[in-house]
């Protein structure tokens, strides 16, 4: 594509968005109509009214997304060599490996706390599942993709794991279903949704959260760790 | 603070869309994908943005709160956007693997 | 087969909840063309499988059934009663003659002939009936044709009834088939797309054209050198007066019109048994070569047959002549009876002075000369003397020498089927008559063929002498305009004395008519073109495949917001 | 069964059509651990799919179904909506998928559970394309959907599918990068996510935006569909696609877009109006772009971009299809001829134009997947999907051959296959809608289309083997030290699969057939549920 083209492209792209947006400049609505801020924690019992959103209200969004990270774990899985290399050929200095040492097991419960107390405060299952997958990046950057897969997670393990995230995840859905009559159903299950603000609240969330960020985090930890030992 | 972000949204995409249309290198088209993807994202989270709204994270008092929902969109957005990249680098890689190089001219065998 | 199908249709969109779905399916129009068509197609299917049955020992199983969609489709399809089945007959019309032509030898190029252009014939149609239906029309098939859609329509029948501009497929499809499967198709295809402008286009206004056409075309059948290229071109000649006689609006036009279609049917096909027998025996199909090829390849046996054949010959002759009493005298009459304007008039006088000269030159040549005539020697010898270049793209353009494929196909199933006296003729007749006995197996295959053409030769008789058996029955003042035409004679003596004075001058010019093949080849290279340029467009750049997603995004919204 | 209609079961259908495929996906892993064979596991759950996908034909079901999964309701949550619409198209989503995994031996005999896994994501996404009424819940599901299908894409894992896979993978992504565009549109004009209320809200929004989300909305789903200006890279996307993957990905999920795509238009936007009366349509879009301009001209004007698009998409994927020298290729651009046959249908407006497209979306579905499996039967033979390769192998395996001609006749619109009854009723309809251009490229359209169809039969029924029969590995820069996952077939080797497999996927093939074949007879039958479905389409715009 020549440049002249593509300038012309994305210069006529971007100015219709220009006009679009002088259009839209007097739009008043900004935010969703319905208000969730002020009624999730009648609803769902979560202060996090993210994680409500994302878990209980559009929860199949989430289900569906976990999907799409299992899939991808799947493709580079196939797609990885079966021969695995070492990642790095560059030896890190004693700092870094016993520094890296010194950070994990830190970074690891960060990622549990942002997980398990996702419903309560900022946070969740995606974003503590992105920092638990960042420890297994410390780990096979620092210490090769071997020594990760053998120390910390086999690779069959982590699909078992991601597996079972995803199986959790329906079984809560068709338990919703039979007892709530709504597939992925919280309070109409008719769990108590406790205290909102306290750990043990918000009726399935917590659960919902730990599998997913038990998903997000050993999904992109595979996927990952096969692009590294390509 | 609309203008501004509404700018580096139009902006960003400007720039990606140039880039997917003239880089030759693959991992490059794959970035210019993501800046596109991150210019939308900025866009749904500013859809749900208020005036002095606050962090939807319920607290005692009565407040103005940005949103909730875009913010749960964007971040489901991310995750696909992530598994999206991600799928491309394999393939860039494994199109190194086999053709020897990521220019883009190695993957014009199918044409015609 | 077709007509169940379509009664599956029938009863299960008998339940449509949508405006014309409804009246999809009609029952048959029994009116007189339609009736009329069909039988005399019934009738041609009799006599050609009777011929075709005793000699050909070699078609397949395959062949006769494509042969058999092909004569079912022409026969059902006059008495369809809605667009919708004369559509799906129109299909099997051409889709088995493919097959038939797929079944040849050297079937490649005829089917490159053949199918494109029917293709296109066929999208055409589907075309006009969609824009029919569009102005407010229904599928039913009434006797107001169209009323919408005409152009294509147009070009439809056009291409199918191979009218002048569209008439290459014809010619470079029938003259290079087996002369037998010539046979057969010369009746149907043609006469479909004529009785389609009757159904369709009733009033087309097509006159003049027609008697344009009628002359043009029997120049280039002048022109022809070989046997069943000039039969062909004969075909487009006559439908030339089918069409004027049709798109006359006249009293007599209409019933003139379709009798031809029927006469022509009939002595068109006796002629075309007559150049396959002669082709057998002779061996070769240059029209100037039938006499010389008669002392080396038939012994004396086959020269008492001959008379018969002479027999066949000059009735299919004189009958496409319009010399009375045969049946093209009855038809020509009525046409030339009805039409407007004078000019249709002088011109089908033209065609028919043509015809008479053509055909006075086939007799001349195929029986009774004895020395091939100056001129025609002197050029064959100066284009032997050219050499093969100009052979060759002759041959290309329609005016066919006997290609060497054909040929050797040809004499290898005369041998079998004609069976003279030759070691591959006992082996080819062998695979029909296990008892191996040479004799019989010529007697019977005479036996059955004259038959077949005395059948024909009857009816062309009997249709012109009774023309009333077959003429819708309101016909009477029909009558009188064929006895008063007998003086319509004299384009016939206009044509054979034409022939005999001034035809070996007018040979050279003649044989420097253009062709249309020039045109054809000029679309198809230009089509090539086109689709290399798109190849070439497509080049397998990601970067251009998502350019063009973007421009076409922009372009849509820029135009949207232009307009918003 | 007089029960069922108000079971839970019938209630949450919408709902079970999305998670029963989906727990297939660890139950698939789970059940292999245990020693349960994918393939046995994965055809016995489609086979419960496709049971599924038939329920709401049970008679006494009142549709719409809805289901929210959550219970929230569509505002709140997410709304899974069983219409008429997804009612004729599920039970064609499932059949297809069910048919293509069978077919889909060779690879599927490879790597079992990620083949099985990854077809039944697909199913999850287009079922739940087909059902959400959820602009970002259909976001979701079109990138399940399309991350599933170019990973099986990717799945020979040669170089040749892997360019296919990348060329996909991109065009997939910016055109879902495109219709997330329009989502953000739609809902910073409305605040809502929810189809029904997003279109009530839309009337009260500047017609710029509204035509800014419309636009961003139908380029991304034609480019993930391939129309016209964003069709170039569906060939080369599914050229180093296996078969059974190039059946998926053209009948399921093309349909189940084409399914989303009317939503958007029907639901969101209020479609096209018939021709003549198009002020007796005032659909929500209409009185928005009443503020500026003349609604009537816009309408015309979108109207005939869709033509423009529509026949550009007729023209050029049949040109380009003669063009080819690959089976694959070129049964992906006729697939962009046929897509165009659609859009001409809906185009035109009407509820028997829009019918006829429904209807030739469906035959289309099967005959391109039959067509699909053929093409893989000749390459597990013959090693390559070169049409002159082809010589010879229908005259060894005539029921192939049957097949292909079968399959070639409908999709050329010839008598006793389905494909006639809906390409005619189609041209009539859109016709009869005033859309008379259309109507003559659809006609046009099988003139060009028979001669590459015909070529290929007529190759396949000549004597003799081809010479070559071995594909020639065109790219020789491939390093020799990276071992290839999935190579292509060495030269002279036995075929891959056994001859019970064979046995399965002449199954697959003869099931398409006799689909096709049974369309054609009861082709009155689904034009008469598609035209009702049509006409609550454009009713509920009303």
């Amino acid at each position: 594509m020549r440049t002249g083209w593509a300038l012309l492209f994305s210069v006529a792209l971007v100015g219709c968005g220009i006009v679009t947006l002088i259009a839209g400049v007097d739009l008043d609505t900004h935010g969703a109509i319905f208000d969730y801020a002020h009624h999730s924690v009648q609803h769902t019992g979560a202060v996090n009214v993210v994680s409500a959103v994302l878990f209980d209200y559009r929860g199949l969004d989430t289900l569906g997304e976990a999907t799409v990270v299992l899939a991808t774990g799947l493709v580079v899985a196939v797609l990885a060599p079966k021969a695995r290399t070492s990642m790095l050929s560059v030896r890190l200095s004693l700092v870094v490996l016993y520094g890296v040492a010194l950070v994990l097991p830190f970074v690891s419960v960060l990622g549990f706390a942002v997980i398990l107390f996702g419903h309560v405060s900022p946070g969740g299952g995606f974003t503590g599942g992105v920092v638990l997958a960042s420890t297994a990046v410390f780990f096979a950057v620092v210490y090769t993709v071997g020594g990760q897969q053998s120390y910390v997670l086999p690779m069959d393990t982590q699909k078992r794991i991601e597996n079972a995230a995803i199986a959790t995840f329906l079984l809560v859905g068709f338990g919703g279903l039979v007892t709530g009559g709504a597939f992925l159903a919280n309070a109409a299950t008719g769990i108590p949704l406790g205290e909102p603000g306290s750990l043990l609240s918000a009726g399935l969330i917590p659960l919902l959260n730990l599998v997913a960020g038990m998903k997000v985090g050993v999904g992109l930890a595979i996927v990952v760790v096969c692009l590294f030992s390509e | 603070m609309g203008a501004i972000i509404m700018t580096t949204v139009l902006g960003l995409t400007g720039i990606a869309i140039y880039g997917l249309l003239t880089r030759r290198h693959l991992i490059r088209l794959v970035i210019c994908f993501n800046v596109l993807e991150i210019a939308v994202l900025l866009a749904i989270v500013y859809a749900g943005f208020v005036e002095g709204g606050q962090a939807p994270i319920v607290g005692g008092a009565e407040a103005a709160y940005v949103s909730a929902l875009p913010h749960a969109v964007a971040l489901t957005a991310i995750v696909i956007a992530a598994s999206s990249t991600a799928l491309m680098l394999a393939y860039v890689v494994r199109i190194y693997r086999t053709r020897g190089s990521v220019r883009i001219e190695r993957v014009r065998r199918w044409r015609g | 087969m077709s007509v169940r199908l379509t009664a599956v249709v029938g009863t299960v969109a008998g339940s449509q909840p949508s405006g014309f779905w409804t009246h999809a399916l009609e029952a048959p129009v029994l009116d007189w063309p339609g009736v009329f068509l069909a039988a005399v197609f019934l009738v041609y299917v009799a006599a050609a499988g009777l011929y075709l049955a005793g000699t050909q020992p070699r078609r397949t199983r395959g062949w006769w059934i494509c042969a058999g969609v092909h004569a079912g489709g022409a026969v059902a399809l006059p008495l369809a009663g809605d667009l919708l089945t004369f559509f799906i007959l129109w299909e099997l019309v051409t889709l088995g003659a493919v097959g038939v032509l797929w079944l040849e030898p050297g079937a490649p190029r005829m089917v490159r002939a053949y199918l494109p252009v029917q293709l296109v014939a066929a999208a055409a149609l589907m075309g006009a009936i969609g824009m029919h239906v569009a102005a407010g029309g229904t599928l039913a098939i009434t006797g107001e044709g169209l009323i919408g859609g005409a152009g294509l329509a147009l070009l439809a029948v056009a291409i199918k009834a191979a009218v002048f501009p569209f008439h290459v497929w014809l010619v470079n499809t029938y003259p290079q088939s087996r002369p037998a499967t010539a046979v057969w198709l010369s009746a149907f295809g043609t006469k479909v797309g004529v009785f389609a402008l009757l159904r369709l286009l009733p009033d087309s206004g097509l006159e003049l054209a027609g008697a344009i056409v009628a002359v043009v075309a029997v120049i280039y059948a002048l022109s022809r050198r070989t046997l069943r290229g000039f039969l062909s071109f004969h075909i487009v000649s006559q439908v030339g007066f089918m069409i004027a006689g049709i798109a006359a609006l006249s009293g007599a036009g209409v019933p003139g019109g379709v009798y031809h279609v029927g006469n022509h049917i009939v002595y068109k096909g006796l002629l075309f048994m007559v150049a396959a027998v002669l082709i057998e025996r002779r061996g070769s199909e240059n029209m100037y070569l039938l006499r010389q090829g008669e002392s080396t390849a038939s012994p004396k046996p086959a020269q008492r047959r001959d008379v018969l054949l002479l027999v066949a010959a000059a009735v299919g002759a004189l009958s496409i002549s319009g010399v009375p009493p045969f049946n093209g005298w009855v038809s020509k009459s009525l046409i030339k009876d009805a039409v407007e304007w004078p000019a249709t008039y002088y011109l089908l006088i033209a065609g028919s002075a043509g015809t008479a000269a053509s055909f006075t030159k086939f007799i001349w040549l195929g029986f009774v000369s004895s020395v091939v005539p100056d001129p025609l020697r002197r050029l064959s010898k100066r284009r032997s003397g050219r050499g093969r270049g100009k052979d060759s793209s002759a041959e290309r353009a329609g005016s066919v020498e006997i290609a060497a494929g054909p040929e050797g196909s040809e004499s290898a199933e005369s041998a079998g089927s004609a069976g003279s006296a030759g070691s591959a003729g006992s082996a080819g007749s062998a695979v029909a008559e296990p008892a191996g006995r040479p004799g019989g197996d010529i007697a019977r295959v005479g036996l059955v063929r004259g038959l077949a053409m005395g059948a024909l030769s009857l009816l062309c008789l009997l249709m012109g002498l009774q023309p009333s058996w077959f003429l819708p029955p309101a016909a009477e003042e029909f009558e009188a305009t064929v006895a008063a035409a007998v003086s319509g004679l004299w384009p016939v003596l206009l044509g054979v004395g034409f022939f005999f004075l001034l035809y070996g001058r007018c040979v050279p010019a003649l044989e420097r008519l253009p062709s249309g093949e020039g045109v054809a080849r000029g679309a198809i290279a230009g089509f090539r073109r086109a689709i290399r340029a798109a190849r070439e467009l497509h080049n397998g750049d990601l970067r251009r495949q998502l350019g063009w997603a973007f421009a076409g995004l922009a372009a849509g919204w820029v135009l949207l917001l232009v307009f918003v | 069964m007089a029960g069922l209609g108000d079971s839970l079961l019938m209630q949450q259908l919408p709902s079970l059509l999305v998670a029963v495929p989906l727990s297939f996906v660890p139950l698939l892993y789970f059940l292999e651990k245990v020693g349960v064979p994918a393939r046995g596991a994965a055809l016995a759950g489609m086979g419960l799919c496709l049971l599924l996908s038939f329920l709401p034909w049970v008679e006494g079901t009142e549709l719409p179904i809805s289901a929210s999964p959550g219970g929230w309701g569509g505002l709140l949550g997410i709304e899974l909506l069983l219409d008429g619409r997804a009612r004729l198209f599920l039970p064609v989503i499932s059949a297809g998928v069910f048919v293509s995994a069978l077919f889909g031996t060779r690879w599927s005999q490879r790597w079992p559970l990620s083949f099985y896994t990854l077809v039944f994501l697909l199913f999850t996404g287009a079922n739940g394309l087909l059902l959400t009424n959820d602009l970002f819940n259909a976001f979701v599901f079109v990138e399940i959907a399309g991350i599933a299908t170019h990973a099986l894409v990717a799945f020979r894992g040669d170089g040749d599918g892997l360019e296919s896979a990348f060329k996909y993978l991109m065009a997939a992504a910016v055109g879902g990068i495109l219709i997330l565009w329009g989502i953000v549109l739609v809902f910073t004009a409305t605040g809502t996510l929810w189809i029904p209320l997003a279109a009530e809200r839309l009337a009260d929004a500047p017609p710029v935006f509204v035509a800014g989300a419309a636009v961003l909305l139908a380029s991304g789903i034609a480019l993930k569909g391939g129309l016209v200006p964003m069709h170039a890279w569906k060939a080369d996307g599914l050229a180093g696609a296996p078969s059974a993957v190039a059946a998926l990905l053209s009948g399921p999920i093309l349909t189940a877009l084409f399914g989303f795509g009317l939503r958007i238009l029907y639901g969101l936007f209020g479609g096209f109006p018939v021709m003549e009366g198009a002020s007796a349509v005032t659909g929500g879009v209409e009185g928005s772009f009443g503020v500026l301009g003349s609604a009537g001209e816009v309408r015309e004007l979108l109207r005939g971009m869709v033509f423009v698009v529509a026949v550009s998409s007729i023209v050029a994927g049949h040109v380009m299809a003669l063009a080819q020298s690959r089976m694959k290729r070129m049964l992906a651009y006729s697939s962009i001829a046929h897509m165009g046959y659609i859009v001409v249908g809906v185009g035109a407006g009407g509820e028997a134009a829009l019918a006829a497209a429904l209807t030739h979306a469906i035959t289309h579905a099967f005959m391109k997947v039959g067509w699909f499996f053929v093409c893989g039967e000749l390459r597990r033979t013959r090693g390559t999907d070169r049409i002159a390769a082809a010589r010879g192998a229908f005259r060894e395996a005539p029921w192939l051959g049957g097949a292909a001609i079968l399959f070639s006749m409908s999709l050329v619109g010839i008598p006793p296959a389905a494909g006639f009854g809906s390409k005619w009723v189609l041209v009539l309809e859109s016709a009869n809608a005033g859309a008379w251009g259309g109507a003559v490229a659809i006609a046009a359209g099988g003139a060009l289309a028979l001669p590459y169809y015909l070529r290929i039969v007529v190759r396949g029924f000549e004597p003799g083997r081809p010479r070559a029969a071995t594909p020639v590995p065109w790219d020789s820069s491939e390093s020799p030290s990276c071992p290839e996952p999935a190579a292509e077939l060495p030269e002279g080797a036995p075929p891959h699969d056994t001859t019970g497999a064979l046995g399965v996927r002449a199954v697959a093939i003869l099931v398409c057939a006799a689909l096709i074949l049974g369309g054609f007879a009861g082709y009155g039958l689904l034009f008469s549920e598609a035209f009702s479905v049509a006409t609550e389409l454009v009713g509920s715009v009303l």
